[in-house]
């Protein structure tokens, strides 16, 4: 397995994620710059870090959604490659069309580092194999603009295709979203492309794979991608 | 000698306004042997102001003790270094931004993150951790509540898009703030011991580069800002504030990382306060060098910009560096990588002296050593504090129940939960976060672990209000405790010493008294200091803040898999106070906030016993013979076990000896105490072990039940504790949005 | 020439800001506001002096960047 | 009545945003910016319609907590 990890200026958690991947998923890690225009050869999976690109200056991701680099991250997407997007990296997703909708501040206009519940809403993608359906993993979120909205219809489209990754739960695991971190909308803390081939999500999975560090629930995702690539 | 153009006339007014007093500027005239230009005067108004120069405390700084068997780098560069092994080094420092935030307290305080980050990276270690000590006034003060909003968002507005985590820190309240708070922000770096860069320059002729941001005219006079006190007309002043970029800053560790990976620095220097100035004449001057600048090639964000204006500029993010001879190339393309600026703005001479040209004409032409390193230095009279009395259990009232004291203090300010503050600093970023904030210290991973850093910082104010010798040490011995307890050992400190004004006598009494104890108290617990910063003048009318020596301590952790928490494990293990407690209520939190006083002496540090019960509780924690360890300090042994049971969600029952009344059993200060639990069985053990190494240990009673039971007290819920201990501060911040 | 180009969210998205702004006014004492809604506003320099090639080039600007279609709107002003 | 605030930085301050933004506009081919400054805007509906005692509450607004006056300066405007 080969992952691209893509580093734009501001960029900051590009070092845990590489961690992750190499360490629970046993893949090659590239970085790749955001001015290059082409992806390594045979780059199985490309991943947007979290941080802050440029700064996160104008609105979060925006800049960086710009970048000469994501034609290439499209047409890999477009491909049916696997793309992967976390925190800034799905602000970016979303900036850049790869993903419907918009993370806005928090509902508390508060940045939040903490721990939360996350719901699992479906186990059969490439990124959740690994999970069980319902399982509510604690992942740790680090934002402060990840209030997930769209309009009206997007949402629809979202929930009726089956393309909500990953919900805020409350520890019984119901949905409440006064009591999220951020204010998302039903609850929302990822979200799937149409062909489940774009995972964007707001929490660090990446942090939480070491038993040393604190739970490692975010351990599965990384088996998932693993095992998925492995398989094709 | 060149012309050097004086237009405005130089007058006692402007030397007034430049802060120099005038016999100052007499011995600046007859140093330099003629009137100065205007730019040599903002010259040496920086660098002979306070901030830079040390003027009033070198002289007592100079006593502390800054050896140590670790020690690779003392003070004197921008920030200590000590040995961690496998060729490993921890850099860290602590630094004030206490004027700036106060006026502006979002740009303030993450402009103070900004710059102490660049103090740690500028020597070559990449940021692992950043802490922060934190005084605000009095919470019912009306612009308390904007100040604490600002400067936590500020902090982590800053670290977090920088990419550090925020792991630790201290918050506390009190009016004498009211009008000066304190924002010490600190900084750990991990470094190669042999790839460390330093500040003095070395090598005739070199080229001496500018690297980073561009100039603006912000925070002119910052720095002699930093150290004048305040007066009424302060806030309508409204000095100009430097904007801090968290995003340059990242950009900006990163190239200098890789230039100096690729070999092209010679030395390095942050601009801080006072910006070029102070860099270069301290490159210059620790390396015994001349400099010489040409501002022309000063990349500049605005037009016009005057040789005074660039000299005192102190836009962030910029960095000095003399480069490694036919290094020019592959440094530049570095930097343009990353979008920075970077210009060769002059070269270091043979003349040891400060030369300055800015379109063609000489601005200032001045010694660099005694502008540097021999800058004047001030024994100030000093008369020291009245002794108080020391309060007997039966001068202090204990009308109120001990379960309502408790809830009062666990309720307070100062001892109520900061989740709410430390949420917002992204505390897990890098993945090497073993214990955020909460416990008595961070610890994070070195690297891929075993080791980990211990880091804490502290300092009891009204103690040093109180005893500033006492309160001195005590502040060392509670940071040497803190790390203790989570089973570090304890290396190396940095300090940031904050007082009022040093030409009043009481205060120089103060800080006086504060850095003898402090010596003393790293002295014996051989824990030297590396690094440190010092805030005078944190007045207002004439009133000044609680003398507040904020210690930052740092400590190993040999195997992170041993280190140790505070939250209650398992049902039914034993608890046990180590040293001894004798109910010392003068100074307390406990009078402080159950009866409304402050007065009488702190309790005494007894700097052999910490060092003995110290010693012992870290070797239970090696032996994994105890399951949780706790010290006890302000709020005395019952909040210290409530915070164990909060943390543990999980209740106890106790005991206490008859001997002593309740109210100063559970809520007198002793010092040299930690709580710890025993694990099953090793309870005889332990008992077996204190009596052999001489250390005094009472049986307090055992874990259990979801309450907290006292002899011939209510029960005490532990949910309900909780509650209360994490909700004051977002209802009391919430009352503002 | 100048131009400034303001951004402001479409009236149907939420705004928690500004409501965040409206409490806060009203708790320092600010009376008679009644909503507010918050919005960015870019102030730009740009080369040559023809308004109509300035307003193509800053609409491009807002499409490609400025502004996120999907929440805001923005719209083009030139100094007097 | 509606009214409009413009804060914007002054103009000795840094604008770190601004700076970011003329970068990507550069790199994304739109010609012709010279410079961009960010700021904010504040569409305000308030009670009353009395232009005068607007501005007033307007300008209170602004000083108490719109505008940080250390490093902005701001501008009160009508709808016509
Ligand atoms: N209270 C103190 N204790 C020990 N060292 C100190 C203290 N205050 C300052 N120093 C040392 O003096 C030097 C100059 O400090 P400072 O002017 O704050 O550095 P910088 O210019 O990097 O901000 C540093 O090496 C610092 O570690
Ligand atoms: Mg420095």
């Amino acid at each position: 397995m080969k992952s691209a990890v893509i580093v734009f200026p501001g960029t900051n958690r590009e070092r845990d994620i590489q961690r992750a991947l190499s360490l629970v998923s046993h893949s090659k890690v590239v970085p790749v710059w955001h001015a290059e225009t082409d992806l390594p050869s045979n780059t199985d999976l490309v991943v947007l870090a979290g941080g802050f690109s440029y700064g996160d200056y104008l609105r979060c991701g925006a800049i960086a959604a710009r970048a000469k680099i994501m034609d290439s991250v499209r047409a890999h997407a477009e491909r049916g490659g696997l793309v992967l997007g976390i925190c800034n990296g799905f602000q970016i997703l979303c900036e850049a069309g790869l993903l419907p909708g918009v993370l806005v501040r928090n509902a508390k206009l508060r940045f939040v580092c903490r721990e939360v519940n996350l719901r699992v809403e479906r186990a059969d993608t490439p990124f959740t194999k690994a999970y069980r359906k319902g399982e509510l993993l604690r992942i740790p979120v680090a934002h402060g603009e990840g209030n997930y909205t769209a309009d009206e219809e997007t949402i629809r489209r979202l929930e009726s295709e089956g393309r909500v990754a990953f919900r805020y739960a409350r520890s019984d695991g119901e949905i409440d979203e006064t009591d999220g971190p951020n204010g998302a909308i039903n609850g929302i803390a990822g979200i799937y492309s149409e062909s489940h081939n774009v995972l964007g999500m707001m929490p660090h999975p990446e942090n939480y794979i070491e038993p040393e560090i604190g739970p490692i629930d975010g351990r599965g995702l990384f088996e998932s991608l693993a095992a998925a690539l492995k398989a094709a | 000698m060149n012309l050097i153009p004086n237009t405005p006339n130089i007058t006692p007014e402007l030397v007034a306004e430049h802060g120099l007093k005038p016999e100052e500027y007499q011995r600046f005239v007859e140093l330099i042997g003629r009137e100065p230009s205007v730019t040599e005067l903002g010259i040496v108004s920086a660098m002979w102001n306070e901030h830079c120069s040390y003027k009033s405390s070198k002289v007592w700084l100079r006593t502390l003790p800054t050896k140590g068997a670790c020690v690779i780098q003392g003070p004197g560069e921008n920030a200590g270094v000590v040995d961690i092994g496998d060729g490993l080094a921890a850099v860290f420092k602590m630094e004030s931004h206490n004027h700036p935030s106060f006026i502006e307290p979002y740009q303030g305080a993450a402009t103070g993150v900004g710059g102490i980050l660049r103090d740690v990276f500028t020597m070559g270690a990449r940021p692992v951790a950043a802490l922060n000590a934190l005084r605000f006034g009095d919470c019912h003060h009306p612009r308390t509540r904007h100040l604490v909003a600002g400067v936590v968002a500020g902090i982590g507005g800053y670290g977090n898009s920088f990419g550090v985590p925020t792991v630790g820190g201290a918050v506390g309240f009190h009016e004498r703030y009211n009008g000066n708070i304190l924002v010490n922000a600190m900084a750990v770096g991990l470094a190669r011991t042999d790839e460390i860069f330093y500040a003095a320059a070395s090598g005739v002729g070199r080229a001496i580069v500018y690297l980073g941001s561009k100039t603006g005219r912000d925070g002119i006079h910052g720095a002699t800002m930093a150290s004048a006190e305040f007066g009424e007309g302060a806030e309508e002043k409204r000095p100009t504030v430097q904007v801090g970029d968290p995003f340059a800053e990242k950009l900006l560790l990163e190239a200098c990382l890789e230039i100096m990976k690729a070999g092209c620095v010679v030395s390095i220097q942050d601009m801080g306060a006072a910006g070029l100035t102070c860099s270069a004449v301290e490159m210059g001057a620790k390396g015994d060098l001349g400099i010489e600048l040409n501002l022309d090639a000063v990349p500049c964000r605005e037009t016009g910009m005057t040789a005074y204006e660039m000299m005192l500029s102190e836009s962030q993010e910029r960095m000095l560096m003399v480069l490694a001879p036919g290094k020019e190339e592959e440094a530049e393309a570095i930097f343009r990588k990353w979008g920075l600026d970077f210009a060769i703005i002059g070269h270091t001479t043979d003349t040891l002296r400060f030369v300055v040209k800015h379109k063609g004409v000489v601005e200032a032409d001045l010694p660099i050593k005694e502008l540097g390193d021999e800058a004047p230095e001030y024994y100030r009279p000093f008369v020291e504090s009245e002794p108080r009395k020391v309060l007997k259990p039966s001068d202090v009232s204990d009308a109120v129940s001990v379960p309502d004291a408790l809830d009062k203090l666990i309720m307070s300010p100062d001892l109520c939960s900061k989740r709410w503050i430390w949420e917002q600093y992204d505390h897990l970023i890098q993945g090497n976060t073993v214990q955020k904030p909460g416990g008595d210290a961070a610890v994070v991973r070195v690297e891929d672990g075993p080791k980990a850093l211990a880091l804490t910082s502290d300092v009891t104010p009204r103690y040093c209000e109180a005893d500033p010798f006492e309160g001195g040490k005590q502040a060392v011995a509670e940071a040497w405790r803190n790390l203790t307890a989570v089973g570090a050992i304890p290396l190396a400190v940095t300090d940031n010493l904050n007082f009022g004004n040093p030409e009043r006598p009481e205060i120089m009494g103060q800080f006086v008294g504060c850095v003898k104890g402090i010596g003393a108290a790293c002295e014996a617990l051989d824990f030297p200091v590396v690094s440190g910063n010092v805030s005078l003048y944190n007045e207002t009318n004439g009133k000044a803040i609680l003398p507040t020596p904020t210690i930052g301590g740092v400590g190993l952790v040999e195997d992170l898999h041993k280190s140790m928490t505070l939250g209650f494990k398992a049902a039914g293990e034993a608890i046990y106070v180590v040293g001894k407690t004798e109910g010392w209520l003068g100074a307390s939190a406990y009078l402080q906030t159950v009866c409304d006083r402050e007065e009488g002496a702190p309790p005494p540090v007894d700097l052999v016993a910490e060092k003995r019960n110290g010693d012992f509780v870290r070797s239970l924690i090696r032996d994994e013979v105890v399951t949780a360890v706790h010290d006890v300090s302000d709020g005395g042994l019952l909040v210290a076990i409530a915070e164990m049971a909060m943390a543990g969600e999980l209740g106890a029952s106790l005991d206490k000896p008859a001997s002593i009344p309740a109210h100063a059993f559970w809520f007198g200060e002793d010092q040299a105490r930690y709580v710890i639990v025993a694990a099953h069985g090793e309870g005889p053990d332990i008992v077996r072990r204190a009596e052999a190494a001489g250390v005094p240990l009472l049986k307090l009673g055992k874990t259990g039940g979801d309450r907290i039971l006292l002899p011939g007290e209510r029960s005490i819920s532990v949910e309900g504790l909780r509650d209360r201990n994490e909700t004051w501060l977002p209802i009391y911040m919430g009352a503002s949005s | 020439m100048k131009a400034r180009v303001i951004v402001t969210l479409k009236s149907a998205v939420l705004d928690p800001q500004g409501k965040a702004i409206e409490g806060a006014l009203r708790s320092l004492g600010v009376s008679g506001v009644q909503s507010v809604r918050q919005g960015k506003v870019f102030d730009v320099e740009l080369s040559g002096n023809d308004k109509a090639s300035a307003e193509t080039v800053l609409k491009d600007a807002c499409d490609k960047l400025l502004a996120n279609t999907v929440i805001e709107t923005y719209r083009v002003e030139f100094a007097e």
